[in-house]
């Protein structure tokens, strides 16, 4: 064999569409980086596109493990999607799934399956190092969380909570449904003494509650969740930038750090893909440290993948790496990353809006530092779990 | 007012049934009747000169115009209306609005007084929807849609059916009136005695091909005819 | 009123026969990701086709109905994860999923039972998109937006379900047997008074049948097919999720009945079988970024082309079977 | 008395039958649309194997009462009993499963059915086991009686075409069979030779009269030709209300009924 | 629960049902005269916002103050929408007048493509308008204070579109042809309408209210892809609520709609999606015709 298959997954239709584009720019880019190859073996890369349902991610993969024969998947995009891979994968002998830039908790952390890696981290542990800076920094002992009603936001909630909570913080929770697009009762019903807002929306979501909340008038102070202070939203245009200045938030990047690899990483995002994002998105770094890790590991094994990639995957189970952002990436016993988080605020740079990284929590696990007994006794985030109402 | 509608050599079929199969026929001044049995193509007949069918050949003209091919809208703003067998109301509209969508569109002896004088009971259920009346007030109100648009030659698929004894006396009277006037009148009609009142030629129809025309009074008469064309049998 | 012709019959033994020695023909993927996957949906179409060219109803539900088939095996499913409780063997699990549809599927009849043509249409779009919106936010029963994964089917013959001759096999035997099902049922008095209703409801009132329990019962068995295709679907989508019953698939769903055409129930399957072609080798034959585009051309061609679909535009070129009424300017009466 | 004409809905007992059970009687039936008195206080009694002319001008109420009858408008106000039970409140197609068959005076047909299949229907509509799986056999008795039935009304020359590709008439004609199907004990006819040609009226005049003698007919027709002949009494209605019973030898001369219906010629 | 919250929700309620009224309108209108269910109606929408953006983005990035601009969006949404309906119903509905199933399908068809060339066109970014400096930020309102005055425009926007289409659809003859048109096409062109050219005209104007939905909602909510089935559902649920066709309907179903939105969201947030369909869905299994759709034919 001297053709290595990559096949790949992404969302390239609806919402998610942007995100997806950026996501097939960055692997473009870690795979021009080994110019295609491994070893003089060619990488081969099959693309294909779901709409971020399960079912339909299933029916590509099927496709490019059983139709063109790829040895290697990366992807998908979504949560629901990244389960059904991980399900998949299990019935798979000899080929491995890598994950793209889905980041439900539960894909690892609970019935995780041996052929399926994860070197981007996941919602919970994006929240890592914001709980305590609210509580802590900003003396906010009361916040009102408006979330959006799915798997993702209750991790990433979760992941705020624990630290919150934790340290003595008070949360109202206001869940409102994917799509929705007029909060203005959910605006309506935010408390009169909650000290800031935890937005954990995306897209469209994020962006409606923001205007809206700038019409109503509303000036609390704005901690967003990862997917809130995405590029997809800085870079759209309207009133919700007014908001969006000075907003908090973690997650696994930034767009201004001064790590001199990232600092090169974007130029060169920038350089190849002038028509791209100002900077590469949170979908463009997680495909590419996924993509990245499987080079590494091909590289590893020298592009062997006879076996049933026993190698390869022993070998992907032990890269340790950097990703773009400087931080160091390791695998935990099921086979999801252990990587830094960053504490981001969004500035006006010269007329655009970034965020800026202005602090960090090193090598957050999956069960964020808990013992993963202790962790998984918490039992699965949810729209109760957890929970510290104020006291009224 | 009135025209000439010649029809040559029609011939009409649904995929493989053959309805019309060359019939040729004339209206000029006087009304003329077209009687036949159950089936036998009289409606297919009124459709197709209205382009409501298409036709597989043949011509049919007004005065020297062709009017196959124009479709029902050019066909009736051309002078020629139709009342449909089965009436055919809107629905949604009341009866005054029947009334209003055609009302008005050509200068004529017909307006919406003179029809409400002339069918009083549907000035009574002027608000009353399409389909919220009496099979004879339908038929009524079909009548009148038609003759409100003042067309030059007016196409009756069986008006009398469903009308009350009175009015269909009223009717006969009404259509004698029109003709006078100087409308074309060509009258599908079962019901002899209308169609021999009102018109002094009758055209008959055998499964799609006008097997005779006669005087009125002749066909009345000559029950041999009327067994022969019509079916009818006089044994009781 | 004979079920089939002669000449249908040789041609069905056929197709049958082709369709059995399949797997000494064809690799796997087309196995069991082309043509078992046709096989399934389009029993789910069959449901539809069913109601659609019998009882003049269009019901956008059948989806649902699946999904509920679906959902119901899944949450009884001994192996599904999130684990729930009340897990059962699979031989048990399947045949409450069914019967939970079919039951699903008669109070569909019942809620839309004075509703007809487009708003039919709608109510049962309708009360789809609340279904799928109701699991997306349940997480008790349904886990919401995850959905329940792990859904793998029994083992058959020692070997398990997702084995691509077993799961093929299986698909098969239960859409022939659905499709006999249906063209037995529709040349019964049952299925006269159904094409009676689809004419004229008031009619069939007046002549002594009771209206609402045969669209209740038509509905039902609607459900019933439906209800087998959800089960297998899930089985082969190894769980399911608010996706598989949302929008996208239930329109896909319609565009597989549609496309095959409403007139006859061989239309779903072929529909299927196009459908899940395109659906698959699009992004391969055109431009990655833009296969949705194509998906609509060649959808739109079709039905821009053919009335009924490819069933329609074959008999149109190849002049198999009777020319319909003329459909321009319609027919008066 | 009996052959006296009564105004103004007074009903009247009838001699000879007054003993057995009425086949209908309507008490004080009313129907209203809005504010449209279409049928107001109309109290009919009908003997069985009695027939009965309805007649009136347009827009008087007849189609109107058949529909309160067969339950498709029911009544607003009133009761009706057939032989003796009641049926206001009954949905229409247990009135049906009681006896009663009628016709449209619009045709209500199932279009995209053959003519043999819409009578076929019909008379399984009156059999038990409705709801059946069971196909029908070449031997079914109900298909058999299908075939008789497009033959008594003739269409059987037109017993396989789709019902959509039939003429107006031709419809007419399918459309008392399906009443007919059912072999009613209560047979209402609406015009039911409106659209037929001058050869089928004799036909239709000539069915009528073969009915089994114990079949009680209620007909609206404004053929008197066709209505007259075939009815032991005549019911004439004018904005909703029976305004005169009678009989048909004495009805053409009563001088109101002259007036407001039949017109000079008669 | 305050007084100042009832009506703040209310007032929300209304406002939406405003945008919603807007949109299904044209929806309605389309079905009414043609018996179209236009699947593309969510694409009429999206065509107005996104080209309508475009117009308005690029006079606003070149001169900051340019107030106009939204109302030159405004037009241009609405005219793009109106031609993109219009050949619509040109090329693909025109002919196959009368199949409702076809007819619904070819729009599903176009919807797709749709989407997808938007996509391709424009790029998958949200974007929302700024609404010009009259109609933005709040005004004052007793009792809750200060409240959106865009959406407060939006509700004399909807009254206008509403009374508007009521004067032309009963008091005018087109409007009596429009009607007989949803009843017998065939009858209608024997009465000597031109019925083709109705058609063309009603969807114009049942598009361009779709697009005139498109820059309002644009203003008032972001738009990215997938608003289109947003929207379709949301005219196909207000208009079946409301009764098909009928103008005052729309009104009804798209209050109830907006406001029962809007309450259930503040009431019980999870379940407050599937409270519309099972309005929907109660409504329609006691009235199938809708709240004051006439009863079938
Ligand atoms: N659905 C309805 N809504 C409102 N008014 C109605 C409705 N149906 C009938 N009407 C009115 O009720 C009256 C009686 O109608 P009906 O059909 O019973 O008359 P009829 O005696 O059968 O007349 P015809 O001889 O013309 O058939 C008519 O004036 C008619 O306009
Ligand atoms: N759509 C159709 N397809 C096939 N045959 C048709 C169709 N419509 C009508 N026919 C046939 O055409 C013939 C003529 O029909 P038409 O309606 O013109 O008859 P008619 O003379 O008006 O009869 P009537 O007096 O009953 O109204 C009939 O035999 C009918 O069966
Ligand atoms: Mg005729
Ligand atoms: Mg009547």
């Amino acid at each position: 064999q001297d053709v290595i298959k990559l096949g790949s997954i992404t969302t390239l239709e609806g919402p998610f569409a942007t995100g997806g584009q950026d996501a097939y720019r960055a692997m473009e880019m870690a795979l021009e980086e080994v110019d295609y190859t491994i070893d003089g073996k060619k990488i081969e890369w099959i693309r294909e596109s779901s709409n971020a349902q399960a079912d339909v991610a299933l029916a590509r993969a099927r496709k490019l493990i059983e139709q063109d024969n790829v040895d290697i998947i990366v992807g998908p995009l979504s949560g629901a999607e990244g389960i059904a891979l991980r399900d998949y994968s299990r019935t798979l002998d000899g080929k491995t799934i890598v994950n793209g830039s889905s980041g439900a908790a539960d894909t690892t952390l609970r019935d995780a399956s041996p052929n399926f890696f994860r070197f981007s981290t996941e919602g919970t542990q994006w929240m890592a190092g914001l709980g305590n800076h609210v509580y802590k920094d900003m003396n906010v002992e009361h916040v009102a969380l408006v979330a959006a009603d799915y798997a993702f936001p209750y991790a990433q909630a979760m992941g705020f909570m624990l630290e919150y909570c934790e340290a003595g913080g008070a949360v109202t929770k206001l869940w409102s449904p994917l799509n929705t697009t007029d909060f203005g009762s959910i605006i309506a019903n935010i408390p009169s003494d909650a000290g800031a807002i935890v937005l954990i929306q995306g897209g469209t979501d994020a962006l409606a509650f923001l205007t809206q909340y700038a019409e109503a008038g509303g000036d609390l102070p704005i901690i967003g969740g990862s997917i809130t202070a995405d590029q997809t939203l800085l870079s759209a245009r309207g009133p919700h930038q007014r908001l969006m200045e000075g907003m908090l938030a973690a997650g696994p990047i930034a767009d201004l750090n001064e790590d001199p690899m990232w600092v090169e990483w974007v130029a060169a995002y920038r350089e190849r893909f002038p028509d791209g994002f100002d900077s590469p998105s949170i979908h463009a770094f997680n495909y590419y440290t996924n993509t990245k890790a499987v080079l590494l590991a091909l590289d590893e094994v020298d592009g062997d993948l006879s076996d049933g990639q026993k190698a390869f995957q022993a070998a992907l189970a032990k890269v340790e790496f950097k990703n773009p952002m400087g931080a160091n990436v390791r695998l935990d016993e099921n086979r999801q990353a252990i990587s830094d988080i960053f504490l981001t605020r969004i500035v006006d740079d010269g007329g655009t809006l970034r965020t800026q990284a202005f602090g960090k929590t090193e090598g957050v696990t999956q069960t964020m530092g808990m013992d993963r007994e202790a962790f998984l006794a918490l039992g699965a985030p949810s729209r109760d779990n957890p929970d510290c109402p104020p006291a009224n | 007012m009135g025209g000439r509608l010649e029809i040559d050599d029609l011939h009409v079929n649904f995929g493989q049934a053959v309805i019309l199969q060359g019939v040729t026929l004339s209206l000029d001044r006087a009304p003329l009747s077209l009687v036949g049995r159950n089936g036998m193509g009289k409606s297919t007949l009124c459709h197709a000169i209205m382009g409501m069918v298409a036709a597989q050949k043949g011509s049919v003209t007004l005065d020297g115009r062709p009017l196959l091919g124009l479709g029902p809208s050019r066909v009736a703003r051309g002078g020629i209306a139709l009342v449909p067998q089965g009436r055919r109301m809107f629905p949604s509209l009341s009866v005054h609005e029947h009334l209003l969508l055609v009302a008005g569109r050509t200068k004529g002896a017909w307006t919406v007084e003179r029809v409400y004088e002339t069918f009083p009971r549907l000035a009574e259920r002027r608000r009353n929807g399409g389909n919220q009346l009496s099979g004879g007030e339908q038929q009524m109100l079909a009548i009148s849609r038609a003759l409100l648009m003042n067309p030059r030659i007016v196409i009756m698929d069986e008006p009398s059916e469903g009308l009350a004894p009175v009015i269909v006396d009223h009717l006969i009277e009404t259509l004698r009136a029109i003709a006078a006037e100087g409308m074309g009148v060509l009258l599908v009609e079962q019901n002899m005695r209308v169609a021999t009142s009102v018109s002094d030629q009758v055209a008959i129809m055998v499964t799609g091909q006008i097997a005779a025309t006669m005087p009125a009074r002749d066909l009345e008469a000559d029950r041999d005819a009327q067994r022969r064309y019509l079916g009818v049998s006089h044994g009781h | 009123m004979s079920l089939m012709s002669r000449s249908h019959w040789i041609l069905t033994a056929l197709v049958l026969a082709i369709l059995v020695s399949m797997p000494l023909l064809l690799p796997d993927f087309w196995l069991s990701g082309i043509l078992g996957r046709s096989l399934i949906y389009g029993i789910v179409a069959l449901s539809i086709t069913f109601l659609a060219s019998y009882g003049g109803f269009i019901s956008l539900a059948q989806t649902m109905l699946a999904g509920i088939a679906g959902y119901t095996v899944a949450i009884l499913a001994p192996t599904a994860i999130p684990a729930s409780a009340s897990a059962v063997s699979y031989w048990l699990a399947m045949p409450l999923a069914v019967l939970a549809a079919t039951v699903a599927g008669a109070v569909v009849g019942l809620i839309a039972i004075r509703t007809r043509d487009i708003y039919l249409l709608m109510i049962t779009l309708a009360l789809a998109v609340g279904f799928s919106l109701f699991a997306q936010s349940n997480i008790d029963w349904f886990n919401g937006y995850e959905g329940i994964r792990n859904v793998v089917g029994p083992d058959l013959f020692g070997l398990p379900f997702r084995t691509h001759a077993v799961f093929y096999y299986v698909s098969l035997t239960l859409a022939a047997l659905l499709y006999v099902l249906v063209l037995y049922v529709v040349r019964t008095p049952f299925g006269l008074v159904l094409q009676g209703i689809r004419d004229n409801p008031r009619r069939v009132a007046a002549l002594g049948y009771n209206v609402a329990v045969h669209r209740i019962a038509a509905f039902a068995m609607a459900g019933f097919i439906a209800g087998c295709g959800g089960v297998l679907i899930t089985f082969y989508n190894i769980g399911i999720t608010p996706g598989s019953i949302g929008m996208t698939a239930t329109v896909n769903v319609l565009v597989m009945s549609v496309i095959g055409g409403l007139g006859h129930p061989v239309g779903a399957f072929i529909g299927a079988v196009i459908f899940t072609l395109i659906d698959t080798f699009a992004a391969t034959i055109y431009d990655r970024d833009r296969f949705n585009t194509l998906i609509g051309l060649v959808f739109l061609g079709i039905v821009v082309a053919s009335p009924d679909g490819v069933l329609g535009l074959g008999k149109r070129l190849t002049g198999w079977g009777k020319r319909k009424d003329t459909e321009d300017g319609g027919t008066p009466h | 008395m009996l052959d006296t004409t009564t105004r103004k809905g007074r009903t009247e007992t009838s001699g000879p039958t007054a003993a057995a059970t009425p086949a209908l009687v309507t008490e004080n039936v009313a129907r209203s649309f809005g504010a449209l008195k279409a049928v107001s206080n109309v109290s009919i009694t009908i003997a069985p194997g009695e027939r009965r002319a309805i007649l009136g001008p347009n827009g008087a109420g007849k189609t109107t009462l058949f529909n309160t009858i067969c339950g498709d408008h029911p009544p607003t106000a009133g009761r009706i009993l057939l032989f003796g039970e009641d049926i206001t409140h009954l949905q229409p197609h247990r009135r049906a499963r009681l006896g009663i068959g009628r016709t449209y005076q619009s045709s209500l047909l199932f279009d995209g059915l053959s003519v043999l299949e819409n009578l076929y229907l019909a008379v399984r509509g009156a059999m038990p086991g409705r709801l059946s799986l069971w196909k029908a056999g070449h031997d079914d008795p109900a298909l058999a009686k299908a075939r008789r039935l497009a033959e008594q009304v003739r269409v059987d020359t037109i017993a396989q075409a789709r019902i959509q590709s039939l003429s107006h008439g031709q419809r007419r004609q399918v459309e008392v069979g399906m009443a007919l199907a059912s072999d009613p004990r209560l047979l209402m006819l609406d015009e039911p030779a409106a659209g037929l040609s001058a050869a089928e009226r004799p036909e239709l005049v000539k069915l009528i009269r073969d009915l089994p003698r114990e079949l009680t007919l209620i007909l609206i027709e404004h053929d008197m030709d066709v209505a007259l002949p075939n009815s032991d009494k005549v019911t004439v209605m004018k904005d909703g209300e029976v305004v005169v019973d009678s009989t048909p030898d004495r009805i053409a001369d009563d001088p109101l009924v002259q007036a407001i219906y039949l017109g000079g010629e008669h | 629960m305050s007084l100042q919250f009832m009506i703040t929700v209310t007032l929300n309620g209304l406002t939406l049902a405003a945008l919603y009224f807007i949109v299904a309108s044209g929806f309605s209108l389309i079905f009414g005269l043609m018996r179209t269910v236009n699947m593309a109606h969510g694409s009429l929408y999206m065509i107005g916002a996104y080209v309508g953006f475009a117009v308005f983005d690029s006079l606003y990035a070149s001169n900051a103050t340019a107030d106009y601009a939204w109302y030159v969006g405004l037009l241009a949404g609405v005219a793009a929408a109106a031609v993109a309906g219009v050949v619509m119903q040109v090329v693909f509905l025109g002919w196959m007048q009368g199949q409702e199933l076809r007819q619904a399908l070819v729009t599903i068809g176009l919807s797709i493509i749709i989407a997808d060339q938007l996509l391709a066109h424009f790029g998958g970014n949200p974007f929302q308008f700024f609404a010009p400096d009259a109609l933005f930020g709040p005004t004052p309102v007793p009792v809750i204070g200060r409240y959106s005055t865009f959406r407060l425009f939006q509700i004399g926007l909807a009254l206008a579109v509403g009374v508007g289409l009521w004067l032309l659809l009963n008091k005018t003859r087109l409007g009596i042809m429009v009607r007989a048109g949803v009843d017998d096409r065939q009858m209608l062109a024997a009465c000597g309408v031109n019925v083709p050219l109705i058609a063309v005209a009603t969807f114009a104007l049942g598009a361009g209210l779709a697009g005139l939905g498109g820059v309002v909602g644009a203003t008032a909510q972001p738009v990215a892809l997938g608003v289109d089935v947003k929207f379709l559902l949301t005219s196909l649920v207000v208009v079946i609520v409301g009764g098909m066709g009928s103008i005052g309907g729309t009104a009804i179903g798209a209050i109830l709609i907006g406001v029962a939105e809007q309450w259930g969201q503040a009431l019980f947030p999870t379940y407050s999606v599937i409270l519309t369909f099972a309005i929907m869905v109660a409504v329609l299994a006691v009235r199938p015709q809708g709240l004051l759709g006439r009863t079938g034919r």
